[in-house]
């Protein structure tokens, strides 16, 4: 259901011989950065970073290859968006079309339909969003409160991934807003 | 699956990930560079993280205490931190049940007590 | 002085007839107990120089071991070294009869030893062979069938029943046994009145009355007496194991056959064993071939392991491999493979063949070693 | 001489080993002594018989191994 996890995981790293001088820590800690950051997968999610190693076991030797295979228990942080999930993410980029917003890891789409009742139009030059008449306007660094409508993690792919958003709903929407409408509440009440 | 084998899974408030994002980038400043998504995450945490880790852990442990509370809501909480009963409302609308007003209250008093 | 040696060489892994021949060696060069270890500790470091290393494959290089040989035997099957008058099969078909397993080898053959009382004397033998051979009516008698009287006439030879020492009342009394009619002697011969006039009846009373068994037992054709150092022993062409050795005057101890099946059926697996290695040896001997003991004794092993003596093609050992690969390849391929299909059969890829089918490292030799690096840090020298 | 048998390593281990070794050299693997072969396996060779070669061997275990049954043939 959430975004972030901790995961522990095993697996296995093949150090390349000509890099079997250094010092193997450092290598394996390398190579893991290099195979699994970014990788995602279907049941986890995205793989955001490497937190630490817990153990390296004996490096085993197969044949026809230089290569030595360790064994590898590390942590790392895991980004998992859900569908129907309501997060809060930042307006990396206002375009045409709607707006990109930044979930960690990956960006969402705020397609412009999905973003106020209100009619909007893109002023090109400032690179904002503004409504026809409610004159509420959306830019970039903007924090939104979105909900996730639409989900596609790719797990060979993981750029190709995507994930649909939407802002028309009650409490939803860019949190100046939500400030605003709770303002008045507590005065209008 | 891209592992050989998950060992343990758990969630975390955005705040927790915020904290042991901070760690990992300080260690590895001199080991080497860090990974694209790495640093857009930290970013994105930088900018919506509202609360430290520990506040954020001990809504999220009040919460989960709640019959109605499953722990990964307890982490939305923690996260969205609402300050009225709508906001409440709007992080349940997933859920099968819907709440009283009572128990809405009893959320956004846990979420009171650690805000500020 | 020997019970020392062997008492030293207890805990050593020796073999029992390998403890045997260093203590022998050792008592006749009256080794004192000092340099009876020495040469025990020698021993040992020999012995184990010379154990075959893990990941050696055994197997292949014992079937190579016999097959090649097999290549270089000639058919000769003409005469048998022990006994000229007996022709036993020897060279390949011999080798292959014993590694199939037949029930009924081409040339069964025993060689029977005497209790010491028979041994010794001619005549004693000459009669235990007697009671041994088969002996069929024509061989002591004529039989005529005559059609006038629907009679069947068999006639005696005097001689002859003299010389099988067989007296005329047990050879009436086995024929009304086994032809269950009353049988009349008149005038010295015996007549079989055949009551209604079929001929087809007449015919089959005469064949069996030929092929009756009048005395010894059924499948030991002939029996040849000869004298080998104090001892008359006898050679029988045809052997029924189980029946000799029960026949008085025979030193069953002693007593052998070259039908391995048998000596299965009646001394149980172990002897089964040893009569597979022995009679493969001698078989390979014969030829002017030498073959390790060992290889023979891996066969031996695989075609005895569980208890059953099993041959070594499909029906037996090659048969009941787990792999389906291995079958196919080894043996009516597109039947295996279609009964694999039918049954759904899994191959976990464990042995040998199938590896090599499909392209895998086999767990023998170098592809059964699993290397492990030494963590070594830093790339110090 | 060790006691359990195989004793050093069997003539599989070592052509694994040295094999192993040489193929690593031959990738660009650090050169564990002073020499100036270029050839990759008199290399490993030479590292071998100075028993600096980081690489040993599992085995099952150490006394005979008996197969499963059917593993046998």
């Amino acid at each position: 259901m959430l975004m972030y996890g901790r995961i522990k995981v095993r697996d296995t790293v093949r150090v390349p011989p000509d890099k079997l001088g250094e010092n193997l820590d450092e290598i394996i800690e390398e190579l893991l950065w290099e195979n699994f950051e970014g990788r995602i997968d279907k049941e986890y999610g995205m793989i955001v970073c490497i937190e630490s190693i817990e153990e390296i076991g004996e490096g085993k030797i197969i044949e026809g290859d230089g290569g030595i295979y360790f064994d590898v228990v590390f942590n790392a942080i895991t980004f998992k968006p859900v569908m129907q999930e309501v997060v809060e993410g930042v307006v990396s980029e206002i375009v045409e079309f709607g707006a990109f917003v930044s979930l960690g890891p990956l960006d969402g789409l705020l397609h412009m339909s999905q973003i106020t009742d209100d009619y909007l139009n893109y002023d090109e030059k400032s690179k904002r969003l503004i409504g026809k008449e409610s004159r509420r306007t959306i830019e970039e660094g903007d924090i939104v409160r979105v909900r996730i409508v639409a989900l596609s993690l790719r797990e060979k792919e993981p750029e190709k991934s995507k994930i649909g958003l939407t802002m028309r709903q009650p409490w939803l929407g860019a949190m100046k807003w939500i400030q605003e409408d709770k303002e008045k509440l507590e005065s209008g009440g | 699956m891209t592992f050989k084998e998950v060992i343990d899974f758990r969630y975390i408030t955005a705040s927790e990930a915020r904290e042991v994002m901070e760690e990992i980038i300080a260690k590895r400043k001199e080991k080497g560079e860090l990974s694209f998504e790495a640093r857009k995450t930290m970013n994105y945490l930088n900018a919506v993280v509202k609360i430290d880790s520990e506040k954020a852990r001990k809504i999220v442990d009040e919460a989960e205490k709640l019959p109605f509370v499953s722990e990964e809501i307890a982490i939305k909480i923690a996260e969205i931190l609402p300050e009225i009963p709508d906001e409440v409302r709007v992080i349940f609308a997933k859920e099968r049940i819907t709440l009283s007003p009572e128990q809405i209250q009893q959320i956004l008093d846990i979420v009171q007590k650690y805000k500020n | 002085m020997r019970e020392k040696y062997m008492e030293i060489m207890h805990d050593y892994p020796f073999p029992e007839y390998l403890k045997k021949s260093i203590a022998d060696e050792l008592e006749r060069i009256q080794a004192d107990e000092e340099t009876a270890r020495k040469v025990i500790e020698r021993c040992h470091e020999a012995y184990l120089r010379n154990l075959v290393e893990p990941g050696e494959a055994a197997g292949i290089v014992a079937a190579q071991s016999i097959g090649e040989p097999g290549t270089q035997m000639t058919m000769r099957t003409f005469h048998y070294a022990g006994v000229a008058e007996i022709n036993v099969t020897l060279g390949l078909p011999r080798l292959i009869e014993i590694l199939d397993v037949r029930k009924n080898p081409s040339t069964p053959m025993m060689t029977i030893k005497l209790l010491p009382e028979y041994a010794k004397d001619r005549e004693k033998a000459r009669e235990i062979a007697n009671r041994l051979e088969a002996t069929y009516i024509t061989d002591i008698a004529e039989i005529v069938t005559d059609l006038r009287y629907m009679r069947v006439i068999v006639r005696p030879d005097e001689k002859a029943l003299e010389r099988k020492s067989l007296d005329r009342e047990k050879l009436k009394k086995k024929i009304e046994k086994s032809l269950k009619i009353e049988v009349e002697e008149q005038n010295g011969e015996f007549v079989i009145q055949i009551e209604e006039p079929s001929y087809k009846k007449l015919m089959d009373t005469f064949d069996r009355l030929r092929r009756l068994v009048v005395s010894g037992i059924k499948e030991i054709r002939r029996v040849i007496i000869r004298r080998e150092g104090d001892e008359y022993v006898l050679y029988t062409e045809g052997s029924n194991f189980k029946r000799v050795m029960k026949e008085k005057g025979v030193d069953f101890t002693r007593t052998v056959t070259n039908n391995i099946y048998e000596i299965y059926e009646v001394l149980g697996i172990e002897a089964a064993r040893n009569a597979v290695i022995n009679e493969a040896i001698s078989t390979l001997e014969e030829q002017g071939l030498e073959v390790d003991r060992r290889h023979i004794m891996l066969v031996a092993d695989v075609m005895t392991a569980d208890g059953e003596l099993k041959q070594i093609g499909r029906h037996g050992i090659a048969g009941e491999k787990q792999s389906i690969l291995a079958r196919a390849a080894f043996e009516m391929t597109v039947n295996n493979l279609l009964d694999a299909a039918v049954k759904g059969e899994f191959d976990r890829l464990n042995g040998i063949t199938e590896n090599i089918i499909v392209g895998q490292p086999i767990k023998l030799g170098t592809g059964d070693v699993e290397l492990r690096v030494k963590l070594f840090t830093g790339g110090d020298k | 001489m060790k006691k359990v048998f195989p004793f050093e390593y069997t003539r599989f281990e070592k052509a694994r080993i040295i094999g192993a070794r040489a193929l690593q050299i031959a990738m660009g693997a650090p050169v564990l002594i002073e020499t100036n072969s270029k050839n990759p396996l008199d290399i490993a060779k030479d590292e071998f018989e100075r028993g600096v070669i980081p690489i040993t061997v599992r085995r099952r275990r150490d006394a005979f191994v008996w197969l499963q049954r059917h593993d046998l043939f």
